[in-house]
């Protein structure tokens, strides 16, 4: 039982609590959180895991940082598409469109058929 | 890759390259395509007559080529596989000549003879086809071409029918695929070969056999209109008569008998079959579907319903014929494949010129109908009595040779259903025949078209007098030696070994 | 009701997945690895060009990864341009006129560059890098936003396209010239390795630090937009 | 070469009239040449080599061809016959659907001296079946209800027969392994299940040749046919039946006293029974029909002595044929009576009468007519001595039963007939055919081959001599018939 | 020559997604024309190269494996190499003409197909699992990217959800790669075989191995993870639609794919391989019902997806625990079903659009009459269909066919239901567009036919995916002969 190996069961805690949150919420930019939050744990089971036995490990830290890299592209990706969902229909979470139909700020026509 | 290879080939090539032409014209240039159409069916009746020549010479003509892992691509005339060619090449170029006709002037005519071109294709894929596996390539093929023809005319009633049609002959299709899976699955890829491939099968195979022999028929017996599995020819006639005359004469109901006709012969051969106790079940099956079917029709009054149901009973004569199982049975059975489909696309030829030419579809509208359209008329008059078996026509020597394979068998009972599905038979065309020859005309024709002084169009009028030629002759010179009878006698000589 | 029972669902699910996860550490906590890769790298540092040996993995032996790592970041950068307002990225609602803020600007920005110019530098012999200088540079510019300083630059134009790719090209232009050299993709020349190194995460930072500063800054406000096809 | 051409011809001159159908212009050649049709026929009939088989290896299932004695008798009987009453048709008919009935007329026609002149299995059924139907359009010619009804049943009862034909010939065929029709009676001989067969043959057979209770159609067809067509119908055709019963039976391969009896009781049943029903019918057509069935009773009786003892078969095989003969174009002569107006003039109508009257007289077997042959031979040929059935001993009482019952059944004919006869001009033709059958009845009768050759002597002679015996019978009937006609006089009632 | 084969590979889309970053719509598509020939001519030599020389490692940067990412080069990657160079190269050929010009987010369209075209050759190359975790996140951005370029709210929730269920299937994956890092020390896949192979403790690994198939099936849009994937392929652009139903879905179940023949024979249970079985039977009639039902017709294409994607998890029952000749034929069915899939899927979405180009409306009804006006697009629709029934002689069937032999082979007819029963429902959907085709009733006199060029693309892919069944011996020799080269490094 090193540090390491208890980095790792915390990580696996982060990623279960991350997993509760992401299914659970519906506001999106919490989702989000929820997901990075799960990233985190991710990130520790790796680093954790592999310097459990062996000491410092070089390869998980660059693979992490690597993953966190991607996993800011994706938050920032999700982020701006969050933002822009919200502007153009005035919600923060994935309700069924059918039950409440989108507030939406004045859609235009559908392209005109190209005979007419 | 020499001739006799690629002549089956051709053969397959010509009306789909015919297809692909026609698909490729647009919709306006009817004189074009009508050439187009004429040419290829021509093109490959002469092929198929060269090839035919070439069997009887004993060449045989084939291409094999792998296409799927353990399963070959198998394209090979043989003396059967001629009997079938011979038939949908020659009626197709009597139906392309009804159907130029027939749809003049009505829309979507490039998708119709495209389609119907692939239909013609994959008839005679099925014909050369030299396995299950290459069977069931085109066997489907046909049941996608021949939708578009099916549904052709869009209204709510064809699309219904092309509905029923599609789920009958897909869920066909599937039962079949499971079947020849099985099969392939037991033995591996086999090729179609006289006398079968279980001659000596292991006793632990027996079980299994039978079980797929039971789902092949199964999945062949839906295109084949086996009762219960008939249901969607009824249907289907809501089709262009020239369709209708298609898929009964020639493509659909064709392709189940015959490729019954190959499982039993050429996969399980003969004598296995009968050693499983498997022809016992299917003969009573066939006997079944022919009473049932002429039952039926009695109670159709709608012509082309009527005609339908005669189709179902009467491509049972020819799985009936099989389980003889004698060589004078089996004639009986195989020629009737040719000769069902001359009677029967010349009746649906005239009825389709009733329906164009007076619009009449019920039978009791018929009345006069013979005095108006005498050459018409004639045709249906002979094909109808070929129906009911009287001699000197075709019908005649069909009956006749089962009859005395059924003796020689010693299966008299099959002689009591030729009798009463004779008598059945009379019992519903008589009665239509009656009304167009001795009926007095009631009410003025529903909508007729005049053209000058021929009763109808040339182009619908010879088809039918060509193809009651044709059942007339086949009856009267059954005995010649390219007579349907004389051909299928080399077959049984050649290829089914009695 | 439902929302209860959803509720109850979801912590089973997770606490389930909690414990397989559990288990799984524990079981592979108490095995040996077959391979010591810590071990290999250290073998193979010296060839690195780096002394860091996290930037060597990530520049050097794994070099690929971070290729496409940067490429992804540019895939963002994309799409959140691309669903950005055309013309302007002023949006009054996000400036702030906060004295204090103004004031911590002038003071956090120079030192923030100059940090990121020394993570940018430390990372070839101790941790630190590209990534961490892009980050430290971007957060300044969020400041420099926040602040209400115009940076026409993050105009979508070519100029903002430019900068999001200047990194990842260099990057990739590296990646090729040794292979048109005769060498493997990605492959340096040992003798330049280091010098490659470093003006790869130069160029990195500044487009590591563009693209999330141009995800910051892109507020989607246009009213562009395309119907779905044939939608009604 | 001429045997294979004229038997050619037979079939095929009536067959490529149909040509002349094609146009509507055409119809009045068609009907004029309609007694040309069976010309190749009667040719054959007097010139072609007998036993002298045509083989047409390509027809159907390997044709063969050709005349024996008795076709040759069955092929001049059928084509005089058909030729008298096209001539008739000529005159009888008027312009209405004139080329339908030259149609029906022409494959009638052929199937009829088809069958004849067939040896082998394929074409005799081809034949006999082309007549069966064609005969329907002749049936219903006149389209009105009561055809169409008489069509229907005739029809019903007419494919019940050629199914039944159809499996008795299959079986035969498959136990002979043979298609000709000459080997069928010894195979069907030598099956263990030949009582099948020939129940199969004999009814099949029988609905054409009026067997009773097969009979039914018969009554209500010929007499609404046009009057030629009831002409060949219950003349002509109507043999048709019994030739069948003749070339497939196994008449003189075997005795088969069963069968014999059966058909004794049948035939019995239909002269007399016959008889009866024809004698409460008021139409002449009808009542003629009803005598058809009891002259075909009465040579079913002959057929069933034929199979109950095969020794007997020759004399019989000749009876029977000299009595189709004589039946034959004594009926046919009487059906085309029924048409014929008589003319004004008294003592012509008289001479009318005469000619009608002695053909029926002869059916009855007047001396001197072929009748008085026939029923000479039939007695002679039906001696119960000869036969060891049961109801062998029966046999003379049979016959002069139905003798009895002939003569009583044309004295109700005359008197319907002279009823309903009306008074008119003639067409030439119609003269001319009727002229010509009556002449054929009468006269041309005893040049046909297998009359004058039988032992020598000719019938003709022995007719006159065994007077007594032939005359009784006529006698007692024409004095019941008064005392009939007496009776319903005084009660003075109208038609029953 | 092979090494400047495989630079032209990886390099080419990721320099393109560069170039046409930097330019506009129209020159972007002219470059864009320009990379497609270099690329698809590239993948050709490089699967003529495997096929005559057999597959080969390739260590980047010169590393060897356990310390370096090393691609894998065999008959199978190379195969699907090629068939993303000719899919992605029919979508952006179609995409150039589809797209409109004119608006402008519509330039950031290149740079992102060639994004995703980079990802989906890192990932048949891939055989170090962390690689194969970065090119799945580049796939998914891109594809989340396409999907939401310019839409309105309707597709940026799609878009939205998508990447929601990226996200979480990756980290699923990761948390699967943590583990097996932790455990082996390697992140080499083929590394992790040997070691499997000799014998060491797995205690916990097989944990790791649902974790990643997990999310791998949710990326790849398997049964009860497939509720993104519909409104995702359905409203994105059609040529984007036909690449993400096409390739993208199939890059994680490859990674799957590989992950259960490699590891799966001693990771792998009974358990997970019917399970992931069933749940790819029931994805088969779940799906094609939804497609049944559905009145929109892209619609009824996206649904077709997730049934035919189905028929993809058939791999891993019929894997488990049986003889050589049997997975060489599963996996044979497996390769067959995803190329016809991915041509008969982009056939289909592309002709889609452009039938929605032609009447101008986006719902199943409104194609009454239009086979009155003979489209070729239809045409191409039905040719595609009939590779999605598994109808003779398409690829589908082929695939079918070969599932079925697999099936039988070993006993486990329940899944001759699946294969058959679904190819029937998959009739069902396609003869439903068909059946709308022929209505005849409506009286549609104006209908707007795309140009050839929109036209023959779906086309030809449709008559690819039609002669596949006719080649596919040639075609699987191939990769026959991969897999038994793969096995040994």
């Amino acid at each position: 039982m090193t540090p390491f190996l208890l980095y790792a069961l915390a990580g696996a805690a982060l990623c279960s609590i991350g997993l509760f949150g992401f299914i659970l919420i519906s506001h999106l930019l919490r989702k989000l959180l929820a997901f990075n939050l799960m990233g985190s744990g991710v990130f520790l089971v790796m680093v954790g895991l592999a310097q459990h036995r062996s000491g410092p490990d070089p390869v998980p830290q660059a693979l992490v940082l690597t993953g966190i890299v991607v996993a800011i592209a994706a938050t920032a990706l999700a982020v701006v598409l969050i933002r822009r969902y919200y502007h153009l229909s005035g919600k923060t979470s994935l309700e069924d469109p059918a039950q409440n139909p989108p507030p939406a700020p004045g859609p235009r026509q559908a392209r005109e058929a190209p005979h007419e | 890759m020499t001739a006799t290879a690629l002549l089956p080939v051709f053969a397959l090539m010509t009306s789909l390259t015919a297809a692909v032409i026609i698909f490729a014209l647009p919709e306006q240039k009817h004189r074009l395509r009508t050439f187009v159409n004429l040419t290829a069916a021509i093109l490959k009746l002469l092929l198929v007559g060269l090839m035919i020549r070439g069997v009887f010479q004993g060449k045989a003509y084939g291409i094999a080529f792998p296409m799927i892992p353990g399963v070959e691509f198998v394209l090979r005339a043989d003396a059967l596989a001629m009997l079938f060619a011979g038939l949908s090449a020659a009626l197709w170029l009597l139906t392309t000549v009804y159907s130029v006709g027939y749809l003049e002037n009505s829309p979507n005519r490039s998708r119709f003879f495209g389609f119907f071109s692939l239909c013609v294709a994959s008839t005679l894929g099925i014909a050369l086809a030299g396995n299950l596996f290459t069977f069931f390539l085109f066997y489907e093929m046909l049941t996608l071409s021949t939708y578009p023809l099916v549904v052709h005319r869009g209204t709510e009633q064809a699309l219904r029918a092309g509905r029923t049609y599609i789920i009958y002959t897909l869920a066909g299709g599937a039962v079949l695929l499971f079947g020849i899976a099985s099969l392939h699955v037991l033995s591996g890829d086999l090729p179609f070969r006289p006398g079968g491939h279980f001659a000596d099968m292991a006793p632990d195979l027996q079980m299994p056999l039978t079980i797929v022999f039971v789902v092949l028929i199964a999945g062949l017996g839906v295109k084949a209109a086996i009762v219960p599995l008939h249901g969607w020819l009824p249907v289907a006639m809501v089709a262009p008569a020239p369709v209708s005359a298609l898929l009964h004469a020639v493509a659909v109901v064709k392709a189940g008998a015959f490729g019954i006709v190959r499982v039993v012969f050429e996969i399980y051969g003969l004598e296995t079959a009968g050693a499983l106790g498997l022809l016992s079940g299917l003969a009573a099956i066939a006997a079944f579907t022919i009473l049932y079917g002429s039952v039926m029709a009695l109670y159709q009054s709608d012509l082309k319903r009527r005609l339908a149901f005669s189709t179902v009973s009467q491509v049972s004569y020819i799985i009936l014929g099989l389980c003889l199982a004698g060589p004078v049975g089996v004639a009986g059975g195989l020629v009737h494949l040719v000769h069902q489909g001359v009677m029967k696309i010349t009746l649906f030829f005239c009825a389709g010129n009733y329906a164009e030419t007076l619009g009449l579809h019920r039978i009791d509208e018929l009345d006069g109908a013979g005095r108006r359209m005498p050459g018409t008329s004639v045709a249906f008059t002979l094909a109808a009595f070929g129906m009911i078996g009287t001699p000197p026509l075709a019908g005649f020597i069909t009956k006749w040779t089962m009859g005395t394979g059924a003796l020689a068998a010693g299966m008299d009972w099959v002689i009591a259903v030729l009798v009463v599905s004779s008598l059945l038979n009379a019992a519903y065309f008589l009665p239509v025949l009656r009304r167009i020859w001795f009926g007095e005309q009631k009410d003025p024709w529903r909508e007729e078209r005049q053209w000058g002084r021929s009763e109808t169009s040339a182009w619908l009028l010879w088809p039918p007098l060509v193809t009651a030629g044709f059942l007339l002759l086949a009856g009267l010179l059954a005995s010649a030696p390219f007579s349907p009878l004389g051909w299928v006698e080399l077959i049984i000589t050649r290829e089914v070994n009695l | 009701m439902t929302r209860v029972l959803a509720i109850l669902t979801v912590t089973a699910v997770c606490f389930a997945f909690l414990s397989g996860l559990v288990y799984s550490i524990w079981q592979i906590g108490a095995t040996t690895t077959p391979v010591d890769l810590p071990a290999l790298l250290a073998g193979n540092l010296d060839d690195s060009g780096v002394e860091n040996p996290v930037t060597a993995v990530l520049l050097n032996f794994r070099s690929y990864d971070t290729l496409l790592e940067i490429g992804v970041l540019v895939i963002a950068g994309i799409a959140g341009i691309s669903v950005a307002k055309t013309s302007s990225l002023e949006d009054p609602e996000l400036r702030t006129s906060d004295e204090l803020l103004y004031a911590l600007q002038r003071w956090l920005v120079p030192l923030t560059l100059l940090l990121a110019g020394y993570l940018l530098w430390a990372g070839s012999d101790r941790p630190g890098g590209a990534f961490q200088a892009g980050a430290v540079l971007a957060a300044s510019g969020v400041l420099m936003r926040l602040g209400g300083i115009p940076m026409d630059f993050l105009r979508p134009g070519l100029m903002l396209r430019l900068g999001l790719s200047l990194g990842f090209s260099v990057f990739l232009l590296v990646a090729v010239a040794s292979a048109l050299s005769g060498s493997r993709f990605l492959a340096y020349p040992p003798e330049m390795a280091r010098t490659l190194i470093v003006a790869i995460e130069t160029v990195l930072t500044l487009s590591i630090a563009m693209v999330l500063l141009a995800l910051f800054v892109s507020a989607p406000i246009n009213n562009a937009e395309e119907p779905e096809e044939g939608g009604s | 070469m001429i045997t294979a051409s004229l038997l050619l011809m037979t079939v095929v001159l009536p067959l490529g009239s149909l040509l002349l159908a094609f146009r509507q212009r055409w119809q009045k050649v068609y009907l004029y040449s309609l007694p040309l049709l069976p010309v190749p026929a009667l040719l054959a009939g007097l010139n072609a080599e007998l036993q002298n088989w045509l083989e047409l290896p390509w027809l159907l299932l390997d044709g063969t061809w050709g005349l024996d004695d008795l076709r040759q008798s069955f092929l001049l009987l059928t084509s005089a016959l058909w030729a008298t009453a096209g001539i008739y048709a000529i005159g009888y008919l008027n312009t209405r659907k004139l080329r339908a009935f030259c149609v029906f007329w022409a494959l009638t026609l052929t199937g009829n001296l088809g069958l004849i002149i067939s040896v082998d299995l394929a074409s005799f059924y081809s034949f006999f079946a082309l007549m069966t139907f064609a005969a329907y359009g002749l049936v219903v010619h006149e389209g009105t209800a009561e055809a169409n009804r008489a069509g229907r049943v005739y029809l019903t009862i007419a494919v019940a027969g050629e199914m039944a034909l159809l499996t008795g010939l299959l079986m035969a065929a498959q136990h002979a392994d043979s298609i000709l029709l000459t080997e069928l009676p010894g195979a069907i001989a030598n099956y263990d299940r030949s009582w099948l067969i020939i129940g199969l043959l004999v009814s099949g057979f029988g609905v054409k040749a009026g067997l009773p209770f097969l009979h039914f159609w018969l009554p209500l067809a010929h007499p609404v046919a046009p009057t030629p067509a009831s002409a060949v119908l219950s003349g002509a055709m109507i043999k048709a039946g019994l030739l069948g019963w003749l070339v497939t039976l196994p008449i003189g391969e075997l005795s088969l006293p069963g069968w014999g009896n059966t058909l004794v009781v049948l035939g019995a049943t239909g002269a007399i029974g016959g008889a009866m029903l024809g004698m409460m019918h008021i139409r002449p057509k009808t009542i003629l029909a009803y005598s058809s069935i009891s002259q075909m009773g009465l040579i079913t009786l002959m057929v069933g002595a034929a199979m109950a003892n095969a020794a007997q078969t020759a004399t019989l095989l000749t009876a029977i044929t000299l009595y189709a003969l004589h039946h034959g174009l004594a009926k046919g002569c009487l059906f085309l009576s029924t048409a014929i107006k008589m003319p004004a003039e008294r003592r012509s109508r008289r001479l009318v009468w005469l000619l009608i009257g002695v053909p029926g007289l002869s059916l009855a077997g007047l001396p001197l007519t072929s009748g008085a042959a026939a029923k000479l031979a039939m007695k002679d040929a039906l001696k119960p001595e000869q036969y060891d059935f049961t109801l062998a001993e029966h046999l003379p009482l049979i016959m002069s039963a139905g003798a009895v019952a002939t003569m009583l059944l044309i004295w109700r004919f005359f008197w319907a007939l002279h009823q309903s006869v009306r008074t008119g001009p003639n067409h030439r033709c119609t003269w001319l055919g009727w002229l010509f059958a009556t002449g054929c009845s009468l006269v041309a009768v005893w040049f046909l081959p297998g009359v004058w050759t039988h032992s020598g002597q000719p019938w003709f002679v022995l007719t006159a001599s065994e007077g007594w015996s032939l005359i009784w019978p006529i006698l007692i009937a024409t004095a019941m018939s008064i005392g009939w006609w007496i009776a319903r006089g005084r009660k003075g009632s109208g038609v029953d | 020559m092979t090494l400047w084969l495989m630079a032209g590979l990886l390099f080419t889309p990721l320099a393109w997604a560069v170039l046409t970053l930097l330019t506009g719509f129209r020159r972007g598509r002219a470059i864009t024309w320009l990379g497609i020939v270099i690329q698809v001519l590239v993948s050709l030599a490089l699967w003529a190269v495997v096929a005559a020389e057999g597959g080969f490692q390739y260590p980047l940067g010169g590393w060897q494996a356990p310390l370096g990412i090393e691609l894998r080069m065999d008959g199978l990657a190379v195969t699907f190499v090629l068939l993303t160079a000719l899919v992605a190269a029919a979508s952006g050929l179609h995409a150039g003409f589809y797209l409109d010009p004119d608006k402008d987010w519509h330039r950031y369209f290149w740079p992102l197909f060639w994004f995703l075209w980079a990802g989906l050759n890192v990932v048949w190359l891939g055989n170090d699992l962390f690689n194969l975790y970065v090119g799945l996140e580049l796939i998914s951005l891109a594809a989340v990217g396409l999907v939401a370029l310019g839409g309105q709210s309707e597709a940026l929730r799609a878009a939205i959800r998508y990447l929601m269920a990226a996200l979480l299937g990756s980290l699923a994956y990761l948390l699967g790669v943590a583990l097996f890092y932790g455990q082996f020390g390697s992140l080499s896949l083929s590394g992790i075989a040997s070691a499997l192979n000799q014998d060491i403790a797995v205690e916990g690994s097989g944990f790791a191995l649902i974790l990643m198939f997990f999310g791998l099936a949710l990326k790849t849009a398997l049964f009860p993870m497939h509720r993104w994937l519909p409104p995702a392929h359905g409203i994105a652009r059609s040529p984007v639609s036909a690449l993400l139903s096409a390739l993208v879905v199939k890059g994680s179940f490859y990674i799957a794919a590989r992950l259960w023949l490699e590891l799966g024979a001693t990771l792998g249970s009974l358990a997970l391989a019917q399970l992931l079985g069933v749940l790819g039977g029931m994805a088969v009639f779940w799906g094609g019902w939804q497609a049944f039902r559905h009145s929109k017709l892209k619609q009824v294409v996206a649904y077709s997806s997730v049934a035919q994607i189905g028929y993809l998890f058939l791999l891993f029952p019929l894997t488990w625990n049986t003889t050589e000749a049997v997975i060489i034929q599963a996996q044979q069915a497996m390769t067959l079903q995803v190329i016809s899939h991915a041509l008969a899927k982009a056939a289909m979405f592309l002709s889609a659009g452009n039938l929605i180009l032609s009447v101008g409306s986006n719902r199943l009804n409104a194609l009454a009459g239009v086979s009155h006006f003979l489209p070729f697009s239809l045409f191409s629709f039905g040719l595609a269909g009939v590779s999605l029934m598994g109808l003779p002689p398409t690829g589908g069937f082929a695939a079918k066919w070969l599932f079925l032999q697999a099936s039988l082979a070993t006993g486990q007819w329940w899944w001759l239901v699946v294969l058959l029963g679904g190819g029937l429902l998959s009739a069902a959907y396609v003869f439903r567009v068909y059946r709308a085709s022929f209505v005849e009733d409506s009286d549609i006199d104006h209908f707007f036919h795309p140009s050839r060029r929109l036209e023959i693309i779906p086309m030809i892919l449709a008559l690819l995916s039609l002669g596949l069944g006719l080649m596919a011996e040639p075609v699987l020799s191939v990769m026959a002969l991969a897999f038994a080269n793969g096995e040994g490094t």
